[in-house]
């Protein structure tokens, strides 16, 4: 299974397990992308800024 | 007037804090009792979830189900039987949550990044919020007629939902709102401890210093501890199973952070 | 001012209830919710007791562990989420139990006869209270600085005890108190019907007349208006399942006691 | 099983399934009696009087 990367085009490997939300690095131009599931079918979106800090 | 923090660890002597308080009105008692959501969640078939940060830190997940247990038990159970336990001793109670008025308004992480099956993943935040706004006009309001309020940590959400709150934040910030002569906050811990020792006072900047070489809860504890001082508040970190925890810790014991 | 009850089967309601009532405040509003605590009691493992009175009557028995049922639901869940969707709205709301202050102060029945096995048998009372004192202060209070109230049907016992009480019973016996304009008690039926026709407007006498020619529930409802309405108060019994259920209430719809 | 009426003296029968709290009638004096039970045994005690109102 595979999804194109949105922000170079490449085609990025998914896992047989893909979960939504998970985070994957595109081999072909580095960028942090997130897993979404739209009508059945696993897409890439460019990953937004969450940082670590989990606050309380 | 004074903020009194009772952890969940020392509700089981409510019995005794209530009566230690009779002579200190008016006060705010802030109350924990995150156990007993522990509890109870298992006893509705709420499975605990736990989750894994990047850095490897695993904590409980709030869902929405949880968030419904954390409402009952805190704002229901708990928060009615210690205004009870007050109204017993002829002390006149009013038990709310941060959620009404409001009195405490947060803001939930919108995301969080956990780890699962090793790999990242974005998933909602948990229904777990940081205080960000205390409002105390009605909090006033009942302390200057002669009522005391019993809060239990909840708070509203700036999008308008109900968010578990930790139970040591509100109380340092109804304190630093309402500037009583002292925040004390009792836990199953006799006071900061350090090599061995119990540290009996400190200024603001040395609780800041010492923080940083405690352990995980109690260091968060003192740097709020030490905000509080900060805006003018006498700060007392002392255990709440004592017979006399109120007077034994306005008498010296536990270690009190002091506006420098 | 304002009193409102609203019962259980109309907490679906409560967003068009809340929106409603934003241009009618100060309010207290006393909610039900006694549905719902049978669903959690199930979820939580505690079986029902119904018992059956030496003349036939059947009823349910609120034993201690369903009565901490009831203290989380109505005073944790019901509570929170009726504050939280007033909120919503910009309407300032503190929710709070006749526990809390006290408010409301029950009488328990100590010792009740049941029918068991077809023989008669003399069992403790269960956790459900007779209200006897009505304290309004802190009410007043709130209400005096622009603060609405929703109030769970708890109470404290004259022993100290938490009870349930009947929600009707604690807004009649909060109006006769309070003395607002009105209470509005609403509810999934639309008024009282006599023979199959509304019956819009009664005194405290013809209410009591036609009490007895009712069946249960809406009988001892117009009973307890009766009584209101002989204090001063206005009373409406109608639908809580409409589009704007305070207005309407106000503009003749349902069945109005006036006092005489 | 049996037990003795607090108020005559005679004998009382049991049912074989009695209850603590259960309500009797001394068949000799007719005194309404209550069962309760003490180290294992049941016995009689005179019934104080309480109302069939059940209040709510
Ligand atoms: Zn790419
Ligand atoms: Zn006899």
């Amino acid at each position: 299974m595979e999804a194109e990367c949105p922000i170079c085009g490449s085609p990025v490997e998914l896992p047989d397990d893909v979960m939504a939300g998970e985070l994957l690095e595109c081999p072909s131009c580095g960028a942090t992308l997130e897993v979404y599931e739209q009508d059945g079918t696993f897409l890439l979106r460019e990953a937004e800024e969450i940082g670590e800090d989990w606050g309380e | 007037m004074m903020v009194v923090k009772v952890g969940g660890r020392t509700l089981g002597n409510i019995p005794l804090i209530a009566r230690d308080l009779v002579g200190h009105q008016p006060f705010v008692l802030v109350h924990g009792g995150g156990d007993l959501v522990t509890e109870y969640s298992k006893r509705m078939g709420v499975e605990p979830r736990i989750v894994t940060s990047p850095s490897g830190i695993r904590s409980r997940y709030t869902d929405e189900r949880e968030l419904e247990v954390f409402v009952m038990v805190l704002a229901g159970k708990v928060n009615k039987e210690i205004v009870s336990s007050l109204i017993d001793l002829g002390v006149g109670a009013i038990g709310i949550s941060g959620v009404d008025g409001p009195t405490l308004i947060a803001e939930r992480k919108r995301r969080i990044i956990v780890v699962e099956r090793g790999r990242r993943r974005i998933i909602p935040g948990g229904y777990t919020g940081r205080i960000e706004e205390v409002r105390t006009d009605h909090l006033r309001l009942l302390l200057d007629s002669g009522y005391n309020v019993v809060m239990a940590p909840l708070a509203r959400g700036t999008q308008g939902e109900m968010l578990n709150v930790d139970g040591d934040q509100a109380a340092s910030r109804l304190s630093s709102a309402l500037k009583p002569d002292y925040l004390i906050m009792l836990s199953d811990v006799e006071g900061v401890i350090l090599d061995g020792e119990l540290v009996s006072r400190l200024t603001p900047e040395e609780a800041e210093e010492l923080a940083v070489r405690l352990g995980a809860g109690m260091n968060r504890k003192l740097m709020m501890a030490a905000d509080v001082a900060r805006s003018g508040v006498r700060v007392v970190i002392s255990s709440g199973l004592v017979d006399e925890p109120i007077t034994e810790a306005l008498n010296g014991a536990g270690t009190h952070v002091i506006p420098s």
